[in-house]
């Protein structure tokens, strides 16, 4: 029961996996976006300016996009 | 128990601030806190580390900063260290509104906030040598308590 | 000249491949590269310190790994070392295709990646005294000459 509550929690809180994730969707989306536009591949300033956040902030999001889901670590640890 | 470190360094620049905090931010998202931890541990580090360039190193941007973070379980040290001009008297300079750079706006509620968002902030610093500042938070510990 | 740096170690634990990747990454985006040139840096941190890792310290996961990393202008200069087992032939192990691991599936293409991605690959290594990786590279070139 501890570990299915645990579940329901930690799906309904804003972990930080979770919001990462979230972050990483709309740098990809952003990146795509603008390589349109520009013709050639963005520099992160010019996403990080776009989405008004530090570049290191989009480093950050990224690289925790591609790790493994925590719920995953949570149920099954 | 589950235990895992990382130190590094890093010129004393205001640009590294940013730096600073993601690379403790990216460490401590192995320990998956909510985003309001990780924003708590993120002003810690912005605080300490514009302490260490602003006070510690009088702005010079050649010198060194370091910091040591260890996890382990659920709980997070931070250690962030310089060797700059260090503090004569701590315990005046942590209370709250108190600063020595009144002339750069500065609003003396650095040692506070990292007091506030950490649940134990230790300062060891010896003017000439160097500030120290040691930080200890447990996460997920609201969430326990909010069951 | 205008030169930033930093450096950092941590455990020789392969979770901590992601931390290396993000911190060097978000250190190297003050010289505001291209994503794809971010993606190149990230891939030869991850090469070189999995090399470290799994040849240098034959996965035992209690060892440090130390990253050094200086920008000046709009170059990076890079530097991976491990205390490790060392390279017995660096030439040959730099060769396409050569891995003293086939058992583990390595592809041998590591070295290969790392001179593909940086201007300068230089290895270091001595038998019972590990392994320095000492890369360059410059970026906002091809932006430069598209302009
Ligand atoms: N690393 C440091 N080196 C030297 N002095 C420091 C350091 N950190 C803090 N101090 C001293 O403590 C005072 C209070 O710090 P803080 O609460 O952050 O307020 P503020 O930075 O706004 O002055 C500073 O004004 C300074 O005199
Ligand atoms: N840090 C290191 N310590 C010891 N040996 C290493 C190290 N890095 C590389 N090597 C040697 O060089 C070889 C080639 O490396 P690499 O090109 O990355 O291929 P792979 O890792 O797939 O074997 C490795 O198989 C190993 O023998
Ligand atoms: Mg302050
Ligand atoms: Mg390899």
């Amino acid at each position: 029961i501890g570990e299915i509550q645990r579940f329901i929690r930690d799906d309904g809180s804003l972990k930080v996996s979770r919001s990462l994730k979230e972050t990483a969707n709309k740098v990809r989306k952003k990146k795509e976006e603008l390589t349109k536009e520009l013709n050639r591949v963005p520099t992160i300033q010019e996403i990080a300016k776009e989405l008004e956040l530090s570049p290191e902030d989009i480093v950050h999001a990224e690289e925790a996009a591609k790790l493994p889901h925590s719920i995953h670590e949570t149920v099954f640890e | 128990m589950n235990t895992n470190m990382m130190r590094f360094s890093f010129s004393s620049q205001s640009r590294n601030e940013a730096f600073a905090r993601v690379t403790v931010a990216s460490f401590v998202s192995q320990l998956d806190p909510t985003m309001d931890e990780l924003t708590e541990i993120k002003t810690v580090v912005s605080e300490a580390v514009t302490n260490s360039i602003i006070h510690g190193y009088n702005s010079d941007p050649d010198q060194m900063i370091t910091i040591i973070c260890a996890l382990s379980d659920d709980e997070v040290e931070l250690i962030i260290q310089d060797e700059g001009v260090g503090i004569p008297d701590v315990e005046e300079a942590m209370e709250p509104l108190y600063t020595s750079k009144p002339d750069l706006e500065r609003s003396g509620m650095g040692f506070t906030i990292m007091e506030n968002f950490m649940d134990h902030v230790y300062v060891h610093s010896r003017e000439g040598e160097g500030t120290t500042v040691t930080m200890n938070k447990q996460f997920n510990r609201s969430k326990a308590m909010s069951q």
